[in-house]
């Protein structure tokens, strides 16, 4: 979606926005498609219209309402949003947009501290391996969340269907993998995100 | 013999095992070659993809730099999380010089932009079909199977270019092809939210129930998944829909298992047994 | 010596903003020939008209440059302006510095350049002009209207009832257009055939009238004043003059489940068939694809029973030519297809329908009787669900424009719907409420107030059936909640657009259309019902969506151009045609063989006893149509536009050496 | 063959079928030819036709003065048959107004050994003559090979190639003067108003001059080469023109001088027709 | 910016679409390379191949001839037979060793004003990269180049 002229004006939390995602904020027109057919909609505290309205604002007064919303967390990038939006407008991506900078800020909600945890796990089972290890990661994850009984029963019967494994398998170029993650870290700042 | 490439991703060697078997057998059935890529990374996921954009498009690079070494031109990723992240990476880089640079430079490869992805439908439509009815040693008749896509197989439409969206028809054409019934159901394309499945289950467990009660209530005695997030919660996360809602007892089956038993490939070899829900009371 | 006057605009701020006026006007003022160069605000206004004639009468001006707007938006009116001072309007030219200066460039310094510039071409070819004359064209006082929908039909009777002569042409077997098909109409809930119908009545009835129904456009040559249009009256199989419209024919066809176009699939009709009872005219058409006959020559039980033997088999398509001096293009509308919106489920659910359906649910002559019952099962709809801007407003899936009558008519539906089922409920999912008009926003209001519809501020993501039911997922953004409804009816308000096909018409007639097929008009704001092709006019919804009385309104408007366009025998034709050198031409036709119009004759040049001595080429006047095709092929120059001869041409380009 | 072709055109003023013979007789010298217009059957016998024979004498019929002499026979190679059916075709002269005594040349364009004699045609037979006898050998590869050696060059070469050749023109006009198709009253380098052509001969006005040539022989030139021969500093106009065929052919697949009944060439159009340099 | 070239280049046009085009460039404040000087003709068809040439003798860089899409011509065939036309003529000049960006072609419809902003900045570009026309320049020095005088104006 290409920028217009008024994005150039624009300045403070909306211009950010707009400048880590490719999209056009003032393109929104709030028709509410995206919140009607959210399969997480009833579990968010803001609708994502809503956020989108919220950032079309601008204001710095919203930043941390924005931020700190659980809806970015409840988000589950099933894209449903930016398939039927009629106007075009890539909603998902600006979830991602707003769930980096909520992370980056320290700004994210209480109750996602399971979602950031898991995904703490999960990238740094990638990063320790350079493959996902499910069993390492359902364990760092259940100790990072404090969550411990969720889950646990099922693990028994996972591993007898093979469906886990104790030791991870670590490949040659681990190494090559960590490399890329420390680089995407410290680049991983403000910057367009790869338009979709 | 048809040569592709095969990605399996993290799931198929882990949680979801037996679709990795399933693939593999199902391939054998069918007369492919796959030719496994070496030393293959995680393509990142959602967590990667929700969390850091560089990352969310270097580690999916990294494969298809890979691949493109490795001299494959065309690549099996079974996992829908993995094809759509590889897929929609190579759309991007495409499409921005730039970025392309700038993640040739962190994986200190030099991706060209080669290869195509493709996921296990496409696979089929390709490779398989429609002399796959010749092949079928088991005709499936009778069974009644709710095909479901979730969301990473058909969104979004304009990245993966992949049926239709709301109305995909592809893998009826191939469960028809197996001579199993495949019922008309509308939520084929919901969220079933795997992608928080540990995190927030809660919500997970209703979108869930939704998507199996409705998938019963016209008729289905099986789903058919192409996705192994989807399978290990519409399988998995059925214990927890039964206690929060009563049996469901709907087993869930990796299209591949479809149309491997349908090929004649033993139940075992294709992974059933590690089925929550199993598929035996159904697939005889 | 030529006296040239350079009059530079400022356009307010539109063109003083990036380009220095003053300077202009001082550098105009050193060109060859310039006796005088101002610059003003407004030169359009009254006082800078003024300030024109002034200089025309005191400095004694052969020529006048203005340099302001596009010649497409003001050259009429100086050219007006000289003409009252006693100048030649031909000698009086515009320099474009604001579409093409102005407005596109931001550098004040590149853009004065240019508009020096672009003031030297056009002092150089008012150095060059000639004083022209109109040229008087013989008017053939016959109008053309195309299409026989409510506006086609307005148009005609306005101009017939204005002694004029009028030849409609509609490609159904009956006038009507979809009109006819509308149950009531808002804000008044009046029936729409009870005020159309005697409207057709009068049309077939009308001794200025000559009616073609079943008939298209097949090919135009012509201008304005002198159209040659060929119509292809389409085999009807039935001879109207014979045919008394007893319908025996249509009580007897054995084909009786086609779906009926005019009730949108909704009721079924016979092969041999008429579009609706008050068709018109009142006579039946065979519809090939379906007819026995003609498919496995069986049958043939129309041509038993019709009493008057007015069946015929062999009928062909007739082509008729007519002189025409005017065309009025009333082409309408069509609903757009709902299929892309897989979300919706339209085509899959048979409880899904689209507005038009709905209205031949309400209407009283409706294949239900205008009892409101669900396709699927014929049942009674408790819940009906009514969702906007379906195709509107949409760049992702749809077009991006409103269709306009949406709002209203989807109130209208929900009000009907309430008076038909009083214990129903009807939900209403919009983004707008586009209510401007007389009457309309208080015929919403009553929508809601009095007869209870529930409006939701928001889109609907989803539709699909569950028992029978059809789930309704929407949202409503005013109280930031998600909305579930099962409804047993929902009717998607689809959107308004061009006819299928129009493009062709276009390029047959040579009109412009914009990039939604809509007929573009000659002006936006002033001349709003005239194609940009001389003679051409438009009418109702092919120029852009519009409800009934603004369509009617357009139509009379129409008329009144082209009852203006009659009143005189002959009218002046810009004088911008091609003049032969007798004394040079070789008679090679070149310019004969390329002439779009057939402009170019060949005349023979006699000696004193008449002998032919040679032949050159000859332009008729009244058929040139100045495109200047035959001036730059020739290849001796022996042929040259007025307006744009290659004097003029050469000065321009001149005029751009450093 | 020369009394063949010497009998005929005596036999045809005899029967009055032609007023004039319009053809080639001894010149000065044995070694040149020059035209002779022969109105008496007696004087048929001047008649020649050898090497020296090479203007085209169909320039000759388009002239006034010589229209006076009553309907045409003359003598024409195959390039100067095609030079009568475009004049035809260009309304010059009517298809039933002329004769063509047909005779066969070398590559040269001169009388070849042989000199064979075609015998006497109309307008529409030397049509199916030609189709049959030479439209094979249009264009072929010796022919366009000048105009492939610079097709190879840069724009640059080809610029520097041009403007140096171009530079030594004089304005004469002999290359339009020999032209069989540069009939005009008033040719447009004579039009003041505008001066369309730079008159002196300066490489502005020689540029302005040769593109003129040029562009109006488009689809019309038949390869006859009198104007590269008549030049008297040796311009090679002839690739020019055979530049211009050879994209006539190839954009429209059409050679000029094998319709008489036609449209010219860049007088009409195909829906079509190429358009891809169009942005 | 004052270092860099700036071409000059003489635009042909014809009043139904292109110039309606770029009127509607205007209407929608697209900005544009403000190189290019236009002449407005009736149409295409009516545009004579030594226009070009004159405005090379001017020290035109570069000419453009835009018109109508086939079939939409206001005088239905002009722009075919213009099209017959500049097929041969540009290839003429190119034989002659012009460039061919040096003289471009291009439809641009009354509804197009996008693709008349793009194609002006497209063509300036090209022709930046190419340079002054120094070949006709050099012609027109060399021929110490005196305008004809006109009677009467």
């Amino acid at each position: 979606m290409p920028h217009g002229n008024n994005s150039s004006t624009l300045t403070g939390f909306m211009a950010e926005v707009e400048k880590r995602g490719k999209f056009r904020l003032a393109d929104c027109y709030q028709c509410g498609k995206c919140s009607a057919g959210c399969p997480m909609a009833e579990y968010m505290d803001i609708l994502p219209h809503q956020i989108v309205r919220l950032c079309q604002l601008g204001e710095e007064s919203v930043r941390s309402k924005v931020l700190g919303s659980q809806t970015i967390w409840q988000c589950v990038s099933c894209e449903t949003c930016s398939t039927r939006c009629p106007k075009d407008f890539d909603i998902a991506g600006l979830m991602d947009v707003l769930r980096e900078m909520s992370l980056e800020a320290r700004a994210a909600h209480a109750d996602a501290g399971n979602i950031i945890a898991f995904h703490k796990a999960f990238k740094n089972s990638i990063k320790k391996t350079g493959r996902l290890h499910e069993f390492g990661l359902a364990v760092g994850y259940k100790l990072r969340s404090m969550d411990l009984f969720a889950d646990v029963t099922k693990f028994p019967k996972m591993l007898t269907a093979g469906k886990l494994r104790f030791l991870p398998h670590k490949i040659k170029g681990v190494e090559k993998v960590k490399k890329i993650f420390e680089k995407c870290e410290a680049r991983g700042k403000p910057g367009k995100r790869g338009g979709k | 013999m048809i040569k592709i490439g095969y990605y399996p991703g993290c799931s198929l060697e882990g949680t979801s095992s037996d679709y990795g078997m399933s693939v593999r057998r199902m391939a054998e059935g069918l007369g492919w070659e796959l030719r496994e890529l070496e030393d293959w990374n995680c393509c990142g996921a959602s967590a990667a993809h929700q969390t850091n954009r560089l990352l969310a498009l270097s580690l999916p690079a990294r494969v298809l730099a890979l691949a493109e070494e490795q001299g494959v031109t065309e690549l099996l990723a079974p996992c829908a999380a993995c094809s759509s992240r590889l897929i929609s990476t190579n759309k991007t880089l495409s499409e921005n010089p730039e970025t392309a640079k700038e993640i040739n430079e962190i994986i200190e490869m030099n991706y060209k932009g080669t290869v195509k992805v493709l996921n296990v439908i496409q696979a089929l439509q390709k490779h398989a079909m429609p002399e796959i009815e010749r092949k079928v040693r088991r005709k499936l008749t009778g069974l009644k199977v709710a095909c479901y896509y979730g969301c990473l197989l058909v969104r979004q439409p304009k990245v993966l270019k992949f049926d239709d969206p709301e109305e995909p028809k592809s893998m009826e054409q191939i469960v028809a092809a197996l001579g199993a019934e495949a019922v008309d159901w509308p939520l084929k394309t919901d969220c079933c939210g795997a992608g928080l499945s540990m995190s927030v289950t809660e919500a997970v467990v209703d979108l869930t129930h939704k998507i199996l009660e409705n998938a019963k209530f016209h008729g289905a005695q099986v789903v058919a998944v192409a996705c192994p997030m989807c399978h290990s919660n519409l399988d998995m996360r059925q214990l927890d829909v039964n206690r929060r809602y009563g049996a469901q007892n709907l087993p869930i089956l990796f299209l591949t298992q479809l149309v491997g038993l349908a090929l004649g490939i033993p139940e075992k070899d294709l992974g059933l047994k590690k089925h929550f829900v199993k598929a035996t009371s159904v697939v005889k | 010596m030529s006296r040239i006057g350079v009059f530079v605009c400022h356009c307010g701020e539109n063109i003083g903003r990036t380009v220095d006026c003053a300077k202009v006007a001082q550098a105009a003022a050193k060109f060859p020939g310039v006796v005088h160069a101002v610059d003003y605000k407004y030169m359009c206004s009254d006082p800078g008209q003024n300030l024109i004639k002034q200089a025309i009468r005191e400095k004694k001006l052969t020529g006048v440059v203005v340099a302001a707007c596009s010649p497409r938006m003001h050259e009429p009116t100086f050219r007006r302006a000289a003409a009252e001072a006693g100048l030649n309007p031909f000698l009086c030219e515009m320099a474009n510095i604001r579409e093409h200066v102005s407005w596109v460039h931001e550098d004040r310094a590149a853009a004065t350049a240019k508009a020096i510039d672009h003031t030297r071409i056009m002092v150089e070819k008012a150095r060059h002009d000639e004083p022209l004359f109109p040229v008087k064209v013989p008017v053939t006082k016959t109008a053309l209207v195309i299409g026989g929908g409510i506006a086609g039909i307005q148009a005609a009777l306005d101009i017939a009832n204005g002694a004029q002569k009028v030849i409609l042409v509609e490609k159904e077997p009956s006038i009507g257009g979809h009109m006819a098909q509308l149950s009531e109409t808002f804000p008044t809930l009046d029936c729409s055939q009870c005020i159309l119908t005697p409207r057709m009545v009068e049309v077939a009835a009308h001794p200025n009238i000559k009616l073609h129904t079943f008939s298209e456009i097949e090919e135009s040559k012509g201008y304005i004043g002198n159209f040659e249009v060929k119509i292809r009256k389409k085999a009807r199989s039935v001879d109207l003059k014979k045919c008394t419209g007893c319908g025996l024919c249509m009580e007897k066809c054995p084909v009786k489940n086609i779906k009926s176009e005019f009730e949108c699939g909704l009721g079924a009709r016979t092969a041999i068939y008429r579009p609706f009872p008050q068709a018109v005219p009142n006579k039946p058409v065979i519809d090939r694809e379906h007819c026995l006959k003609f498919q496995k020559g069986t049958c043939g039980v129309c041509a038993k029973v019709c009493p008057v033997a007015a069946i015929n088999y062999d009928d062909t398509d007739e082509i008729v030519t007519e002189k025409i001096g005017a065309i009025v293009l009333a082409t309408g509308y069509r609903v757009m297809g709902t299929d892309l919106y897989g979300e919706y489920g339209y085509g899959k659910y048979p409880d899904v329908i689209d507005g038009l359906q709905f209205e031949r649910l309400a209407s009283a002559s409706g294949p239900t009787d205008g009892n409101i019952v669900r396709p699927s099962d014929g049942k009674v709809p408790k819940k009906v669900v009514f969702l906007k801007c379906i195709g509107s407003r949409d760049n992702a899936h749809g077009i991006t424009y409103c269709s306009k009558i949406c709002c209203m008519y989807v109130a209208k539906h929900a009000m009907l719907y309430k008076h038909k089922v009083h214990d129903g409920q009807a939900y209403v999912f919009y983004m707008d409420i586009r209510a401007g008009g007389k009457n309309y926003d208080e015929f919403v209001r009553r929508a809601i107030e009095e007869d209870g519809a529930m409006y939701y501020r928001g889109r609907v993501s989803r539709i699909y059936e569950h028992g029978g039911k059809l789930i309704v997922k929407g949202v409503d953004t005013l109280s930031g909640l998600n909305v579930q409804i099962d409804a047993d009816l929902v009717v998607l308000a689809t959107a308004m657009q061009a006819q299928e096909g129009i493009e062709k018409l276009a390029q047959k007639l040579n009109v412009s259309y914009d990039e939604y097929n809509f007929f573009t008009e000659a002006h936006p704001k002033l001349r709003p019902v005239e194609a940009n092709t001389a003679g051409i006019f438009l009418a109702g919804a092919c120029q852009a969506p519009k409800d009934i009385p603004e369509a009617v309104a357009q139509a009379g408007g129409a008329a009144a151009k082209v009852l203006g366009l009659f009143s005189s025998d002959e009218l002046e034709r810009e004088p911008i045609i091609a003049r032969v050198n007798e004394n040079t031409c070789v008679a090679c036709w070149y310019c004969y063989n390329v002439c779009p119009y057939g402009a170019i004759e060949k005349k023979e040049i006699k000696d004193k006893q008449g002998r032919t001595v040679r032949w050159v080429a000859h332009v008729n006047e009244s058929v040139c149509a100045g495109c200047g095709l035959c001036n730059a092929i020739c290849p001796s120059k022996s042929v040259e536009l007025d307006g744009f001869d290659d004097g003029q041409s050469y000065a321009e380009i001149g005029a751009l050496s450093e | 063959m020369i009394e063949q072709l010497r009998a005929k055109a005596k036999e045809l003023l005899e029967k009055r079928e032609a007023g004039v013979i319009i053809g080639y007789g001894r010149g000065t010298n044995e070694t040149t030819a020059t035209p002779v217009f022969i109105t008496s059957p007696a004087r048929a016998g001047e008649l020649i036709f050898n090497p020296f024979c090479y203007n085209n004498l169909l320039t000759f019929v388009t002239r006034d003065e010589h229209k006076q002499l009553g309907k045409p026979a003359v003598v024409a190679r195959e390039c100067d048959m095609k030079a009568a059916i475009v004049l035809v075709q260009e309304d010059q002269i009517k298809a039933d107004g002329i004769i063509l005594l047909s005779v066969s040349c070398d590559e040269q364009g001169r009388a070849d050994a042989a000199c064979r004699f075609n015998g006497a045609m109309t307008i529409p037979e030397a049509e199916e003559w030609l189709k049959k006898n030479y439209r094979a050998k249009e264009l072929t590869a010796d022919k366009i090979a000048q105009v492939a050696e610079l097709e190879k060059m840069s724009d640059a070469e080809r610029w520097a190639f041009w403007s140096k050749e171009f530079e030594r023109c004089i304005k004469c006009y002999a290359c339009r003067q020999a032209c069989p198709l540069c009939y005009c009253r008033q040719c447009i380098v004579e039009k003041n108003l505008p001066q369309w052509v730079l008159t002196s001969p300066h490489p502005a006005g020689n540029m302005a001059w040769n593109i003129v040539r040029a562009f109006h022989l488009a689809g019309r030139c038949i390869d006859c080469g009198e104007c590269e021969r008549a030049c008297p500093v040796g311009i090679p106009l002839l690739a020019l023109n055979r530049a211009l065929q050879k994209e006539v052919l190839r954009a429209f697949d059409y050679v000029s001088g094998y319709d008489h009944a036609g449209k010219p060439v860049m007088a009409s159009f195909k829906k079509d027709d190429d358009e891809e340099f169009i942005k | 910016m004052s270092e860099e070239f700036e071409p000059k280049i003489t635009a042909f046009v014809c009043n139904w679409c292109t110039y309606a085009g770029a009127d509607l460039a205007g209407t929608s404040r697209l900005k544009y390379a403000s190189n290019m000087r236009v002449i407005k003709l009736p149409c295409t068809g009516r545009i004579d191949f030594m226009f070009l040439i004159r405005a090379f003798e001017q020290g035109a860089d570069a000419v453009l001839v835009s018109g109508c899409h086939p079939g939409d011509c206001h005088y239905n065939e002009g722009n075919y037979y213009a099209r017959r036309r500049w097929t041969v003529f540009r290839k003429l000049l190119n034989f002659l060793g012009i460039e061919e960006d040096r003289v471009q072609f291009s439809s641009v419809s009354a509804a197009e004003g996008r693709k008349w902003a793009d194609l002006v900045n497209e063509v300036t570009g090209a022709v930046r990269k190419l340079g002054p026309f120094k070949g006709y320049k050099q012609l027109m020095e060399k021929s110490r180049f005196i305008q004809p005088v006109e009677a009467g104006k």
